[in-house]
């Protein structure tokens, strides 16, 4: 997780150089032909159970937004709302400023991959791509073209003839997204759009997807349960969790920053110590754990006094052997050897469990169950959650 | 973006939102209803109380127990007709799904086949079969089963049988378009479950296919209830049922009024006992009344009681039915595809072999149907030919039909559409209305509207004709198209949605392929019956407009002779050759479909 | 308007022996095109068309009863002096209650007692009391499911003399018709039913219309023949409608019809007959044995009455025939 | 993908200490109730395509198999075939020994998880998950209890009322699931049954399944595209490639030792060199590669002259800054850094790419694009592709 978090912070902030700035919603005014759209305080029920929960959402022309959240918390039904195939039973949903709730969903213009694929099963490969451009009157020799296209990017080519029912899992997931692309549409909203494919396919069809959002600035709203695909390919991820959006913020700031405990372990690894606020200066804040482990905290939080939960990511842990003031004893209870790196499951006296991530130096044995380890981090590694 | 437009101010957009209730397509079928069918059952309902006072024939009715009688027998009949119609319509249906080919071909043209047979010629080959000197006798006396032959016709058995196998075919079709849109895999999902064929189907298919079911039984025990012909020949004279006496009753120059209460009692009575039934047996899924998946809907289908009506026949699915699945489950494996043969070879037996017969008879020598014909000619083939009445008779029936069966599609259709798809109260009320032209006899409809017709000038017109016949046509359509409707996936409708297609794309593009099978054989139903219809082309046909039926009716007035066979063995052979000829192309459609 | 007329026609074999004999050398001659219309029961849609202002028929043939409860509302009279020379000497012929002002009787209608010939090959059915008796003549019956003519036959196999026949006993017909009853085989209720139910070997006796029988005699040869003995006789009549579009074609029309010789014609081709005697005089004896207007015939049948069966039924709810229906029905159901 | 390898393999290998020994054929007898398969040259066709060809394959009774390969390589076929969904138009499949052919799916005794979930839609959870014991005739009792457990273990309870159409994708993927082992069967396929679960579930359902697997010594034949879950959930590995098996292996041996070159790359990341064999000697080789970089190899081939492919984790690279005789000098491309590991693409003269993950150790400066790097590996992190 913090691998392709990093990888990726370090494309956006430029350290290697990537084509695109930290923040999804600035100008990308050369391309950015995508539309924006509101959502206002949406809320959508199904008899008694709220789906949708007072939900707002403002997403910029040209943004790649995914939402990430856990099975049932309400990403299809958000996606549906916005393609305007379920009423809404309450706020509304601006594109490009206008309310559509009027707008019949042939009319909005998107592109939408369907969790279930939703192909024409009396249409062929070619047919079912080439369905949109059909409906956008869109002449013989283009849609031939933009359908060979289309097919030639999703590996698709050689079964164009076939029926969807003829065809394997993860080919028609690949015919989804090409009918979901093939009209080059203004917004594009994938519902699970790479849950069925292997690694090598998915990485190659996520660079597809992100290179045509890039060239053709469309806005982008993307529905994934893998929490490292949204970290790679998105500008901002919104966070759902039961019918709510708990947080949306950039990649890098859901992973270091996370609003609730609730994104915080849902997002990455995650240590969440239970301390007292000891003193607040600023941003940074004193905390004690309940060992009586003192240590500084990186916080946004207005609390000042009480307790508070913190968040420390298992790699950002450092560990020494040797007894230190200012660290955590630590038990090991498990200690795996994972390539160049170290897993430690350690607990601290009070049965605190401690997941740790730490390079394997040759200057030390491989630390074994029952160990003892001395835990430290950086204030600034160290996020108090509000 | 075009939504400019439309957002403006309130009253326009409470316009708009509620155009896009799929409501307003039931418009056009209430108006032409209203129209055709409405006036002249207002004119019905007048001239039944037109009696000295408004319940003077009503008393009548109900005063002479010989009718209340006649009443329960005719939904005892019709309800007994349609649950042997269901008992050997669902394996035939069956191995018409579960064969292909040149094979499923030949199945599904039997099936068809009896529907181009003269309804009252199909019910003579019955005579013929069951006669004492029929074939069936001779062939039990041969075996020694019988010692003399036995007197098989003229009672309640013969009656069930010739008009089960009448109403078959609908029963057929209705449940074959529902079971060719199921999803294979779940046949499988229930078998890697330990399922065995046998409680695949009673588990699953036989749930998943309930709308073409219910459907199916609906249209058959209603249109079985207006029945007179086969009950009248074949039936002894304990089997008399209500059209009988209605029919009767149109002989008396003096029954106007009293003609007219029976059809009325017939009609509400039947729509009272249809309404409470599909009360209690939850009916409305044939229509979507009790629709599982519409999440757009606050689910109204999950008030408990229909849980709680559910829980009983849960209660014995459980007691008996898991017991009894596990046991057939555990029978050989072929069991199942076995009895589906066996009573599906059975029921194409029942189908063809009068066909067989009627053709036969088409060579005789005689003037009159017997069996086997005394001696064979091409007399009747010459008649038919050298008279160009026939021919013309034959390509105005052709013409009407079309026109009737494009009605009642159309129409149909859409009023399904509308039923099903739309949010509107009183569903079950509506789907009443549309299927009850089927229960009013034409004989008392025919009169009313001949008197309208009339005043419009549509008396002996191609249209006005083919419009009175799509009266019956449409309720045929719409429960089959109704209960089609249930099985498409509302996620590919709304694929097709999101990519631009506008309704009526998404209709052509995806409804439809979905729901062709259904509709293929709702169209084909609604120009059958038109092709069919006597009774009302007797009243609006004119000296210049003459329809088969009434050409083959003239004939039968004085006497039944071979021309009647003849023409039916004419349209079999052309509905065969059809078939042969566009199977190359409905082959193709089907693989690609597979 | 084309010079045609509009003609109600039952088709079939009758139909188109009318076609060659009537109506193509009428068109020949006068140049009038028949078209004609099928339709059995032409009362009701005479009303609705006259109601509606829009009579599309010229001439229609109606039951003997309907000349009453139609006349006056829908019904032309018929100007008698209008008709041809023949006609008028053939109508001379007719009584006077088969000439009525607003109908004239252009067929006789027989029903008899018929039976299989091969069935019975000593000894004959020679009347109802026959047909009732089932230890002498074994086999199956049938009868119309009607209870006009069965009541008759009933009571006269049960012994009343043809004469006192009217007003009917219901009751005791009934009773009577409940001996017979196990025996019937089939109660039928077209026409073409009776002969078909002889020929199939389903009845070997039946009450049936004298017509058909007739004509699978003479014609076919068919195993069956019947007796008038007991025989019922009754007449349809032929009317023109109120503001028929074509009154004198269908004058003309009706004299071609009343003219014996061409009536004779016709009932060689099929044996229903104009009641009148010169026309059973103009045709072949040998043909005729078996017509309704055949006057040894007629002598051995009974008049069947209409107006009995049109009257008030003392229930005063309905006609005598509707109740007699009733009754029927039930006994049959039971 | 080393990381869970090594996770998995330090269990495995007992290092940490796991309960399971390295190859899943040994005995496991006490709760072994699960049933052999052998598939033996099974031919599938679709009209011209084959979908499996000359398929064979033991699986032991009790094992847990992953059929891993691309979108379209015959997966789903296979356990169709195994299900007994299809006829086989070569060869033969036999359970505990006895030919299947014969023997109808519904008598096969199987659970099966279906790529499309396959719910019955007109049942509700409960009724979906009681189907199979229903018809395995358990009484109302046991099907009640077995099946609140199940849904629990799924995370379903509070959705068994509702109907399969009323629920997340998720969701009904868990419904799935259920059915197929509620009856604890012998065999159970299961067909991508995680592929639309966010991570944490899915580790949480991928921990039951193991559970159930060891409690119950059911034999797992298992599809996934997640080379990660292959590795860390399978007794042993089959990778499909176009209908074929190309490899069945432990998962530490796939990842080591690939049989191809299809499975080298597609499993986990690889540097793929092309080298002259310059000796061999028993295991070991000495190669050259384009520029006459000289290096030894592990390997089972049975070449000893000519030109080899020989696979290097990118891993297992170390690097040195310092020119080295025993190292190959590369260019780097691009660096980044991830965490607590630098991935490092990098060029050799010839142009050849070389992956490198390593350890950033303090005492160097992070490489920047165009530094020249020293690398090197040991022979036993090398292994010649045969
Ligand atoms: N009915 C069919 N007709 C023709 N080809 C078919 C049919 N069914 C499957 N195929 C082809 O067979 C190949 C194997 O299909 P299969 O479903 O086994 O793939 P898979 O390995 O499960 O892939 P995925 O991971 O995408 O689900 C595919 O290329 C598919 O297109
Ligand atoms: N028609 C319905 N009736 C009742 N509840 C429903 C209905 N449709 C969805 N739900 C519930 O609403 C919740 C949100 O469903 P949704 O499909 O939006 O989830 P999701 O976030 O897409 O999950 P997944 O990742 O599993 O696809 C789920 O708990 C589901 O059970
Ligand atoms: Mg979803
Ligand atoms: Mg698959």
């Amino acid at each position: 997780m913090a691998d392709i978090l990093a990888m990726r912070s370090a494309r956006r902030d430029g350290s290697v150089g990537g084509p695109r700035t930290e923040s999804g919603s600035d100008t990308r005014a050369a391309s950015a032909i995508g539309s924006s759209i509101t959502i206002r305080d949406v809320v959508k029920t199904y008899g008694a159970f709220t789906a949708a929960d007072h939900i707002s959402l403002d997403v910029e022309p040209g943004e790649f937004i995914t939402l990430l959240g856990p099975s049932g918390s309400g990403k299809t039904t958000l996606l549906n709302l916005v393609a305007g195939f379920q009423k809404l039973d309450g706020g509304e949903i601006l594109v490009d400023g206008k309310p559509v709730h009027n707008v019949p969903p042939h009319r909005r213009g998107f592109g939408m991959v369907f969790q279930s694929y939703a192909l024409f099963p009396n249409m062929t490969v070619t047919q079912n791509v080439a369905f949109p451009l059909r409906m956008a009157g869109a002449d013989r020799e283009t849609t031939e073209r933009r359908v060979a296209e289309t097919l030639d990017i999703m590996r698709l080519s050689e079964h164009a003839a076939k029926l969807p029912s003829q065809m394997s899992g993860g080919q028609q997931q690949r015919v989804a997204i090409a009918r979901a692309i093939v009209r080059r549409p203004k917004v594009v909203l994938m519902d699970e759009p790479l849950s069925a494919l292997d690694r090598r396919l998915r990485e190659s069809i996520q660079i597809e997807i992100r290179d045509l959002h890039q060239r053709l600035g469309s806005t982008i709203l993307f529905v994934t349960h893998d929490q490292g695909e949204a970290l790679t390919m998105s500008d901002r991820i919104a966070v759902l969790d039961a019918g709510k959006i708990v947080q949306v913020a950039t990649p890098v700031e859901i992973y270091r920053h996370p609003a609730t405990k609730f994104v915080a372990s849902f997002v990455g690894e995650s240590n969440l110590i239970d301390a007292e606020i000891v003193q607040k200066r600023g941003t940074t804040m004193t905390l004690k754990n309940q060992e009586g482990y003192v240590f500084s905290a990186e916080s946004r939080s207005s609390l000042d006094v009480g307790r508070a939960t913190v968040l420390v990511r298992p790699e950002r842990i450092s560990i020494s052997t040797t007894p230190n003031a200012s660290a955590l004893p630590v038990v090991v209870r498990s200690a795996i050897f994972l390539g160049e790196i170290l897993r430690i499951e350690a607990e601290t006296a009070s049965g605190e469990r401690l997941l740790i991530r730490c390079t394997d130096s040759a200057d030390r044995a491989l630390p074994a169950p029952g160990d003892k380890l001395y835990a430290s981090w950086r204030a600034e590694d160290c996020w108090v959650l509000p | 973006m075009s939504a400019t437009a439309v957002h403006t101010a309130g009253p326009t957009v409470s316009l708009s939102e509620r155009l896009k209730d799929p409501a307003w397509l039931l418009l056009p079928a209430a108006a032409f209803l209203a129209f055709i069918y409405l006036l002249p059952l207002f004119d019905l309902f007048r001239i039944s109380m037109s009696g000295s006072s408004w319940s003077v024939h009503f008393e009548r009715v109900f005063a002479v127990s010989l009718y209340w009688d006649s009443l329960v027998r005719t939904m005892q009949i019709s309800f007994t007709v349609a649950l042997l119609c269901l008992f050997f319509g669902y394996p035939t249906a069956l191995l018409i799904h579960k064969t292909s080919g040149w094979r499923q071909a030949v199945i599904a043209t039997a099936v068809v086949l009896p529907y181009f047979i003269a309804i009252l010629i199909r019910t003579y080959s019955w005579m013929v079969l069951l006669g004492k000197n029929g074939p069936i006798n001779k062939l039990a006396v041969a075996l020694g089963i019988f010692d003399q032959p036995a007197q098989l016709l003229f009672n309640r058995g013969s009656v069930l049988l010739g008009m089960t196998a009448v109403l078959l075919p609908l029963m057929v079709l209705s449940i074959y378009s529902s079971i060719a849109r199921q999803d294979p895999s779940l046949v499988r999902a229930g078998q890697a479950s330990g399922a065995g064929p046998l409680a695949v189907f009673w588990r699953v298919l036989l749930p998943l296919t309930l709308p073409g079911m219910g459907a199916g039984f609906l249209l058959v025990f209603v249109t079985a209830l207006g029945f007179f012909i086969t009950p009248t020949l074949l039936g002894g004279p304990g089997d008399q049922m209500f059209a009988m006496h209605i029919t009767q009753q149109a002989d008396f120059a003096t029954s106007e009024g009293f003609l007219q209460a029976l059809a009325v009692v017939l009609l509400v009575i039947t729509l009272v006992v249809v309404a409470i039934a599909g009360r209690f047996l939850g009916f409305e899924f044939i229509w979507g009344g009790n629709k599982l998946s519409d999440s757009t809907k606050p689910s109204k289908q999950r008030h408990p009681g229909r849980w709680t009506g559910g829980a009983l026949s849960a209660k014995i699915a459980d007691g008996i039915g898991w017991p009894l699945m596990r046991l057939l489950s555990r029978m050989p494996v072929n069991t199942g595809t076995w009895t589906v043969r066996a009573l599906g070879g059975f029921v194409l037996m029942m189908l063809t072999v009068p066909i067989v017969v009627v053709m036969i008879l088409s060579f005789s020598k005689a003037s009159f149907l017997t069996f086997p014909p005394p001696g064979f000619s091409l007399r009747w083939y010459e008649k038919f030919f050298s008279d160009t009445e026939w021919m013309t008779a034959f390509t105005n029936s052709l013409i009407i039909a079309a026109m009737s069966a494009v009605f009642a599609v159309t129409l149909g259709v859409m009023a399904a559409l509308g039923i099903v798809r739309s949010s509107i109260k009183g569903k079950s009320a509506i789907m009443l209305l549309l299927v009850s032209p089927v229960i009013v006899p034409p004989v008392v409809l025919g009169l009313s509207l001949y008197s309208l017709f009339l005043r419009t000038d549509l008396a002996g017109t191609m249209g006005g004709l083919a419009a009175a016949h799509a009266i019956g046509g449409l309720p045929l359509v719409v429960v089959i198209m109704a209960a089609s409707l249930q099985g498409v996936d509302r996620r590919l409708e709304q694929a097709a949605a999101v990519h631009g297609a506008s309704p009526l794309t998404v209709f052509r593009t995806v409804t439809l392929p979905a729901i062709a099978p259904g509709m293929a054989a709702a169209a084909f139903f609604a120009f059958l019956h038109s092709f069919d219809e006597l009774v009302l082309s007797l009243f609006l046909s004119s000296a210049q407009l003459k329809t088969l039926p009434l050409r083959l009716w003239a004939d039968v007035n004085y006497q039944l002779n071979p021309v009647l066979a003849v023409v039916s063995t004419l349209e079999v052979l052309l509905v065969v050759g059809g078939i042969a000829l566009a199977r190359p192309v409905l082959a193709g459609r089907s693989k690609a479909l597979a | 308007q084309s010079n045609e007329v509009i003609m109600q026609d039952p088709g079939g074999a009758y139909g188109e022996a009318l076609r060659k004999i009537m109506y193509d050398p009428f068109e020949k001659e006068t140049g009038i095109k028949v078209v004609t219309v099928q339709e059995a029961r032409s009362g009701p849609r005479i009303k609705a068309q006259v109601d509606a202002g829009k009579t599309e028929w010229d001439l229609t043939f109606i039951f003997d009863q309907e000349t009453k409860l139609l006349g006056d509302c829908c019904l032309a009279d018929i100007d008698y002096t209008k008709l041809s020379e023949s006609a008028q000497k053939t109508l001379a012929t007719m009584p006077d209650n088969l000439k009525r002002p607003k109908g004239v009787a252009l067929q006789v209608i027989g029903v008899a007692l018929a039976y299989n010939t091969e069935k019975y090959t000593g000894e004959v059915p020679q009347n109802w009391a026959d047909f009732w008796n089932v230890e002498k003549f074994p086999g199956t019956r049938c009868l119309p499911a009607w209870p006009r003519f069965v009541f008759e036959a009933a009571l006269m196999a049960d012994g009343v003399e043809k004469e006192k026949i009217y007003p009917i006993d219901m009751e005791r017909a009934l009773k009577k018709i409940e001996e017979i009853k196990p025996h019937v085989s089939k109660w039928w209720t077209t026409a073409a039913q009776a002969p078909q139910l002889l020929l199939d070997g389903e009845a070997d006796m039946c009450m049936a219309y004298a017509g058909r029988i007739n004509n699978l005699v003479v014609v076919e040869g068919a195993p069956v023949d019947m007796t008038w003995n007991d025989g019922f006789v009754y007449y349809d009549f032929f009317s023109i409608p109120k503001g028929a579009p074509h009154y004198e074609n269908a004058l003309k029309l009706l004299s071609y019809r009343l003219d014996a010789e061409r009536a004779a014609a016709l009932t060689q081709e099929y044996p229903v007959a104009l009641p009148s005697p010169l026309v059973y005089e103009a045709a072949p004896k040998d043909v005729s044995r078996l017509w309704a207007n055949n006057p040894d015939n007629i002598a051995k049948a009974i008049a069947w009455s209409p107006d009995y069966w049109g009257a008030q039924s003392e229930d005063g709810r309905s006609t005598n025939e509707e109740y007699g229906q009733e009754k029927l029905n039930a006994l049959l159901a039971k």
